[in-house]
């Protein structure tokens, strides 16, 4: 929406205000606002707070709510050890009923903490809750000069002064409310997708969800079974799967891909790219003749090159949705224009060579982002011969071999000659925990997949030997220290600590030369398989998409939460939020409840039809305003668009994060964020200069 | 650098056997060190016993059987009573002693097997372990009469301490028959 | 009442005083000990490998002989002790191994005996306090350091003689008879055992660290309930006077000549002269004889 | 409101801890009525025990107390502290749980919480809070910041329960709201779902005989190191140990005390040891600058975002020294505790004399939880960790319909994981009541 909040304050005063200021001190200080406010002077009250000793430990907190007090305009001013604490608060109430004061500055830790807690307090006593101010003397003062009291002391009071200033001319403000969309996008198809989406729609909202392959089910769809209690992967899956496929309130989008996102939180407006499947699904039945006829056989992604796929193939067998979808670059239509064989031998003829990839346009309330993971990259992995030595692995590959429904049909074989391998090597923290070379964090999983994939291996082989080399073995999971214990106790596997240095073909066999850290002894595997459990990274794209979001990477490309702790599943942008390995390697359970935790936010978000936001935002002076369009420009939320009717820029509010950029930008000072005007700004830095 | 595999295979059944005969469940160790860290005798073993554990689970039979380190172990049972996994090193240790006088694997600390056996000899002649005799045994044994074992016989003797003839029991002709039997 | 008694080699050779005023003392307790006929060595260790029958027939035998006897059984030497406890519980426990042991050992013994060591006596059938009561000549100002060491306390599922990592039952004993019992923290370690022959070094260390440990403690007298940990502490005392100068030597005198003592027994009856760093000197000094 | 009468859109949290409170919180912004059961006078849980918290190491009260208040603040929340579940009865959107409300001996109706009470109270005992490390008061809240600021009479410490004399608070007390004759009541609750959050303990002290724990005083654990840190503890966050008061030189720290210890203690792995002890090392080296701290750990258990980073941090830059192994005894020997460990590089014991000693010790789950799960029929394992209905994808749910476990009452976790597990469930309890 739309609006010139220009109108809507008097601003002409303002508007002069501006321009004398951009015109010169002198100017400024004869026209002195100051005089103004003092003739209605305002009744302050300053409260100082203790924080234990935090604060007051080098602040001085008495003397300085003394001085406080003799400033004309402060008409009440105190302190309290915890200014948070429902009796702190109940001091600030009660002030401002006894001394009717109209404006508050608390004196105390960042505004990030506690400034809600304090003008949710004033509003109950009937002040506006914006003539409540925050004086950081915490993170500010008192925690960054412990060891100078004295000067501590002197700058907290200069701190709250400053701020003081600030309070004198704030003008009460009104939350902007927004009206927002109820509905939800859901980016990812994995597990954590899935998850969150039937949550959603199980809460009753419309869910879109949008899967880049063309089925549900993502990296859990390649694995056999699963840890600790060896149950196969798929079944559980494929109820999940089908139960959104099924689902009314859940709008499924498979091989599709988000183009663009335009808006904000409540209110986020998408173009969705279909790609192109050649394929009418809805005329498909899902017969398979097209699959059975079609002669092109390619090396399939998804079963990590062990096995072949054909040009008009489903993902994986019974996928869902289990939809067909031609793969242009393999295709011989598609190549020489010869073929048609599944045309041919389509009953529904669903077969469409000239569909074209389609854009659909979307709104949504909120957004979820679970992306997932890939494992690192083989090609940039220059050790332990992955990728030259056929019978080595990675993780992934080695599920795929364990699956009933995959290559192998569940045996296990070494790729280069089919045989059984005896001796089977297993290497984790392969580019993980590698900070100078590769990635510095621990991947989470592998030491419990390696773990279960041995098991299992012994269990096809008894006669076989596993090796596993690690550096700590990280089962910290319920039931997983157990597992591993019990595992190692029937199975005999042989752990090795410690890093592997190289691997080599040896006539035949792979050898691995590593150390066993405890006996300090060199050891040399001749192995016929070896295994690595190659780092969790996040998958291909986000970056790109994070960028579209205006969501944060940190620089291994996982989405950053607004807070480890407190926020682990919101974005540092609003309305957007962050489930499974997207945003930090993990197993599947804390997968489910990180991805369920962000349907329990949106529908906390989405439960009101009304969006309350922050007025503390940038306004245009109208009347100044030259529609240069350089804040346009600047404006990193599009909160900034042209007003072409009346050649003026004007303020997107329910966009404008207030975060100042176009107020540097305006080359004739039209731009001004509430509360914190160009003058406000100024009078605050009298006091330190 | 000795190639691990090759041995393993020959092996694998090194720690089988011994997990069987001392009943220990030596593949649940996970080198806490807990029970190198109270031990008594360590600082003079050449392999820690929580080394002798890791190298039976590499299979080295020949290092483990040889080492004097499962002459050492006096079996106080510290580590046992601490261990998270319950292996009483001081029961293999003693399975260890087993094996090694059958494979008739030579201990480098010889002497201290040695006295196990003197022992042995002296209760079954006697019924009653005998000093004297015992210590006359190891030292015939152990063939060094200069070392330092022998004086604490001869102080002992001069406190007192040992009767010049060995206390004989009635019963002894049935000892001997428990140990031929034993010996079937 | 009676308790059948085994005394154990080493109570017949290096460790008669042991034995001796162990004898005297039950007479002024007002208990009799009664001498195993014909007992043999108990062998020493408990055998602690799974197929290991052998190690196990002497002690069988033992307990089996005792069994014809009566039903209650002691000891003094913590070996045997541990030995003699351990096998009982395995014969009562494993039907297997009893059935085994039973045919080798020609006999018919389920287990069913009750083993108690003589601490266990005093505290369980007499009673600290009451000991406490017939002392006559209490042993006020010895600053007595009681050493448990291993064979006592561990394994201690089997043996349950006293908390397995800070036992208190011999200081209870300590105090009982008037001295001021001293803790220190190497009470449970490990005397280094029979590696007092095999590699005498050992035994030294461990000794030097335990007597070390209860002198700084301000032990004036250490008391040991075993043979084989006072050969090593009290006998070692020359070694590691060679090995660590300025060690002064501190008396190791078995619990029993304490109690004898206490009980007001003629301490040349007490056999100190057996002790191998002469307790006399302190004890006149305290005034106990 | 969502309300249509047969099915109670209304929900029961039980335990007030963080995940407690962030369910509570999730489940009232979603605009339903929640019940918020805590069996201690006020909400926060053992995260208000804490000083910092990894891997940020912000202060754990500054991130929790815009929380309590939120919960204390919020419309549709209906605080029930220093109570306990006594009874559950009926099924999803209709059960009834009787709560025994304990009594306070403080009408909390009147009380304004001015805190004259606690200031005058004579009797002074160890405060659990501190983990016995600094003194409380008989008539007491549990922090100044406490949610509700209401406090309650300990008859075990008060001297008039216990010899009939003092009353004291009655005196001081300007609202009259002291009442020593107050009973246990109890109150009927009607609600739809229930999650329960009850979290966790540490193993008792005196288990560990080898580690002298209970016996020297300056064997503390990881939550009473904690209490040290904490500006808000006993020494307002100054590092001393609590024999002597001395600054510990010598500090050794020692994970997995009864966790991954199968024949002995728990066989799980507590999941939160490795991290909270490498923040313990790298906080004390940030306020001993000379001292020197000692890690003894199993395996690094570093897994989470950010958390191998944290660790190396502490190696490269504190110079913490990480040994491998456990330590087989600690035993006092004059003054100094002494520590029989073995030096991983060279595989020689290794003895150090430290002035101080931290175990971390294993979380194990609350001693009511077992209780609790019978009340209302849910399944826990041997330990008495709360079964969720399948380990991966149902990890909040239980065996019975409309009743949801979060926290560490499920298994050990970090506050993220906790967290994140709270609001999977609120999400449930959300997803029940929209479905009718």
């Amino acid at each position: 929406m739309l609006e010139d909040r220009g109108a809507a304050f008097g601003l002409e005063g303002r508007g002069k205000r501006t321009r004398e200021f951009a015109l010169s001190e002198t100017l400024l200080k004869r026209s002195d606002p100051r005089t103004l406010s003092e003739a209605i002077m305002k009744k302050l009250g300053v409260f100082i707070c203790h924080c234990g000793v935090n604060i007051a430990g080098t602040v001085d907190v008495k003397s300085v709510a003394g001085k406080m007090g003799e400033v004309k305009d402060v008409s009440h001013s105190a302190d309290y050890i915890y200014m948070c604490s429902e009796p702190g608060q109940q001091l600030i109430r009660d002030a401002i009923r006894e001394k009717g004061l109209e404006g508050v500055v608390v004196a105390c830790c960042s505004p990030s903490m506690h400034e809600n807690t304090f003008r949710k307090a004033v509003k109950s006593e009937g002040m506006n809750p914006y003539l409540c101010e925050i004086a950081n003397i915490r993170e500010q003062c008192s925690w960054v000069h412990q060891k100078e009291k004295q000067k501590a002391t002197e700058k907290a009071e200069e701190i709250i002064l400053a701020t003081l200033k600030k309070v004198r001319e704030n003008e009460k403000l009104e939350a902007i409310s927004v009206s927002i969309n109820r509905s939800v996008l859901v980016i990812g198809g994995g597990i954590a997708g899935m998850t969150a989406a039937l949550d959603l729609a199980e809460g009753g909202y419309e869910v879109i969800l949008l899967e880049k392959e063309q089925a549900l089910g993502g990296h859990m769809t390649q694995l056999s079974k699963t840890f600790p209690d060896l149950h196969p992967a798929l079944p559980d899956l494929f109820t999940k799967a089908k139960g959104i496929e099924m689902h009314p309130g859940i709008d499924l989008h498979c091989y599709s891909e988000m183009e663009e996102v335009k808006g904000y939180v409540g209110n986020f407006e998408l173009t969705i790219r279909k790609k192109a499947t050649y394929v009418d699904w809805e005329k498909c039945n899902g017969c398979g003749l097209c699959i059975r006829d079609c002669p092109v056989e390619y090396v399939s992604q998804f079963e990590r090159g062990l096995g072949v796929r054909k040009a008009i193939d489903l993902l994986y067998p019974k996928s869902v949705p289990d939809k067909p979808v031609v793969h242009r670059v393999h295709c011989r239509y598609f190549i020489d224009g010869s073929c048609r064989k599944c045309e041919e031998v389509c009953p529904e003829k669903a077969i469409r060579f000239n569909q074209e990839d389609e854009r659909i346009g979307k709104k949504v309330g909120a957004i979820v982002v679970a992306t997932g993971f890939d494992l690192y990259p083989r090609e940039k992995l220059g050790e332990y011969g992955y990728g030259e030595i056929p019978d080595v692995i990675d993780g992934l590959t080695l599920e795929r071999m364990l699956s009933v429904d995959g290559p192998t049909k569940g045996k296990i074989i070494r790729p280069s000659d089919g045989k059984v391998p005896k001796e089977m090597v297993f290497i984790q923290c392969v580019a993980s925990r590698d900070p100078d070379r590769y990635m510095p964090y621990c991947s989470r999983i592998c030491c419990m997949y390696t773990a279960k994939q041995a098991k299992i291996y012994k269990e096809q082989v008894p006669d076989g030997q596993p090796y596993i080399f690690y550096m700590d073995i990280r089962s910290d999971g319920k039931g997983y220290e157990e597992f591993l214990q019990k595992t190692i106790e029937e199975k005999g596997l042989l752990y090795l600590r410690g890093r592997v240095s190289r691997i080599f073909q040896d006539n035949g066999t792979v050898r691995v030369l590593g150390v066993d850290t405890l006996t300090g002894n060199m050891v040399e595997v001749a192995a016929d398989m070896v295994v690595l459990a190659t780092a969790v990274v996040p998958s291909d794209g986000v970056k790109d998409l994070a960028a579209k979001l205006r969501a944060t990477v940190d620089r291994h490309g996982f989405l950053t939460e607004a807070h480890i702790k407190l926020y682990p599943v919101e974005s540092s942008t609003k309305g957007i939020y962050l489930a499974g390995c997207g945003q930090s390697p993990k197993d599947i359970s804390d997968t489910v409840s990180q991805a369920s935790a962000t349907a329990s936010k949106i529908q906390a978000l989405l439960s009101t039809d009304q969006l309350l936001q922050d007025p503390l935002i940038a306004f245009v002076d109208e009347h100044i305003c030259s529609g240069c369009g350089i804040c346009v420009e600047i404006c990193p939320y599009e909160a900034r668009e042209m007003d072409s009717r009346r050649g003026i820029s004007v303020v997107h509010s329910a966009l404008c994060q207030g975060c100042g950029a176009c107020i540097g930008a305006c080359p004739n000072f039209a731009c001004e964020l509430r509360n914190s005007s160009s003058i406000q700004t100024l009078r605050m830095m009298d006091t330190f200069v | 650098m000795e190639a691990l595999t090759n041995m393993e295979k020959a092996n694998k059944t090194f720690l089988e056997e011994v997990s069987k005969r001392s009943g220990e469940k030596l593949s649940l160790c996970y080198q806490c060190l807990k029970c190198t860290a109270g031990c008594p005798t360590a600082p003079n073993m050449e392999f820690r016993p929580n080394s002798i554990i890791r190298m039976i689970q590499m299979g080295k039979k020949q290092e483990v059987l040889g080492s004097s380190a499962i002459w050492f172990c006096v079996y106080c049972q510290t580590c046992g009573t601490r261990c998270p996994n319950e292996i009483h090193i001081g029961v293999l240790m003693d399975a260890l002693r087993e094996m090694a006088m059958e494979e008739g694997v030579h201990a480098k600390e010889k002497n201290i097997h040695l006295f196990h056996e003197a022992f042995i000899q002296s209760v079954r002649r006697g019924g009653r372990a005998h000093e004297v005799t015992m210590l006359m045994e190891y030292i015939l044994r152990s063939r060094d009469l200069m070392k330092g074992s022998l004086i604490p016989g001869v102080k002992l003797f001069l406190k007192g301490k040992f009767p010049l003839l060995p206390s004989f029991v009635k019963g002894k002709g049935e000892i001997k028959r428990i140990f031929e039997k034993c010996k079937k | 009442m009676d308790y059948l008694y085994f005394p154990g080699c080493t109570l017949y050779t290096k460790a008669k005083n042991f034995d001796q005023t162990a004898r005297d003392c039950s007479h002024l307790l007002g208990f009799e000990l009664k001498e195993l006929p014909n007992w043999t060595c108990c062998g020493a260790t408990f055998p602690l490998t799974t197929d290991n029958i052998m190690a196990l027939l002497p002690p069988s035998r033992i307990l089996a002989k005792a069994r014809e006897e009566g039903t209650t059984l002691t000891t003094l030497c913590a070996i045997c002790f541990n030995v003699i406890k351990r096998t009982n519980r395995l014969i009562q426990n494993d039907g297997e191994k009893r059935e085994k042991i039973n045919n080798f050992i020609e006999m018919n013994y389920q287990g069913d005996l009750r083993i108690l060591h003589y601490l266990e006596i005093l505290k369980q059938e007499i009673g600290f306090p009451q000991i406490k009561e017939r002392v006559k000549k209490p042993l006020a100002g010895l600053k007595a350091a009681a050493y448990y060491g291993c064979m006592l306390l561990r394994p201690f599922d089997e043996m349950g003689f006293d908390d397995k990592e800070s036992p208190t039952l011999f200081e209870e004993f300590l105090e009982a008879m008037g001295a001021e019992s001293v803790d220190f923290p190497y009470k449970i370690e490990c005397c280094g055992s029979f590696q007092s022959v095999g590699s005498p070094e050992v035994a030294t260390e461990c000794s030097y660290k335990i007597l070390g440990s209860a002198i700084k403690n301000g032990a004036e007298v250490v008391v040991s309930t075993c043979p084989m940990c006072t050969f090593n502490i009290d006998h070692k005392q020359s070694d590691i006077k060679e090995k660590y100068l300025g060690f002064k030597p501190i008396p190791v005198l078995y619990f029993t000549q304490l109690l004898g003592m206490a009980m007001g027994l003629d301490y040349q009856s007490l056999g100190f002269e057996q002790n191998f760093v002469d307790p006399l000197p302190l004890l006149k000094e305290k005034g106990f004889i | 409101m969502k309300n249509n009468g047969r099915f109670i859109k209304r929900a029961m949290v039980i335990g007030g801890g963080i995940a407690g409170i962030s369910a509570s919180i999730d489940i009232g912004n979603a605009g339903y009525e929640v019940v918020l059961v805590e069996k201690l006078p006020s909400i926060g849980g053992r995260m208000l025990q804490l000083s910092e918290t990894f891997p940020t190491l912000d202060c754990a009260q500054c991130t929790l107390t815009p929380k309590t208040v939120e919960t204390g603040q919020h419309p549709h929340i209906k605080l029930l502290t220093y109570s306990e579940v006594d009874e559950v009865k009926g099924k999803a959107g209709d059960f009834t749980v009787r709560v025994r409300r304990k009594a306070a001996y403080v009408d909390w109706e009147k009380c304004n919480g001015c805190g004259l009470c606690q200031e005058k109270c004579p009797s002074k005992k160890p405060s659990e809070f501190d983990r016995a490390m600094g003194l409380g008061k008989a008539i007491y809240t549990l922090s100044p910041q406490a949610v509700p600021n209401k406090p309650v009479i300990n008859p075990s410490n008060c001297r008039y329960f216990l010899e009939k004399k003092c009353r004291v608070c009655e005196k001081v007390c300007p609202v009259g709201a002291i009442d020593y004759e107050q009973q246990d009541r109890f109150v009927e609750e009607k609600v739809g779902a229930i999650i329960a959050a009850v979290g966790f303990d540490l193993m008792p002290k005196e288990t560990f005989g080898e580690y002298g724990y209970g016996v020297i005083p300056d064997v503390i654990d990881g939550l009473a190191f904690e209490r040290l840190n904490s500006a808000s503890g006993p020494t307002t966050g100054e590092i001393k140990r609590p024999s002597d008061g001395n600054i510990p030189k010598e500090v050794v720290f020692i994970q997995c005390t009864g966790s991954r210890d199968p024949e002995r203690y728990m066989p799980y792995c507590s999941r939160v040891c490795c991290m909270y002890t490498a923040k313990h090392a790298r906080l004390y080296k940030h306020k001993v600058h000379d001292g020197q701290a000692y890690i003894f750990y199993m395996d690094i258990r570093s897994t989470g975002k950010g958390y191998e980073e944290f660790i190396q941090q502490g190696m490269e830059e504190e110079g913490i020294l990480y040994l491998r192994g456990r330590v087989s005894r600690i035993f006092r020997d004059d003054g100094k505790i002494v520590v029989w460990g073995v030096d991983t590089l060279t595989g020689k014991k290794v003895e150090i004399s430290a002035d101080m000693v931290v175990l971390a010790t294993a979380i194990q789950p609350q001693g009511e939880a077992k209780g609790l799960a019978q009340k209302l029929g849910i399944n826990t394992d041997d330990y008495g960790f709360f079964t969720e209905a399948e380990r991966k994808l149902r990890p909040v749910e239980t065996n019975i319909e409309g009743i949801y476990i979060a926290g560490c009452a499920q298994g050990p976790k970090d506050i993220a994981d906790a967290v994140a597990h709270a609001n999977a469930s609120a999400s449930k309890v959300q997803g029940l009541f929209a479905k009718h």
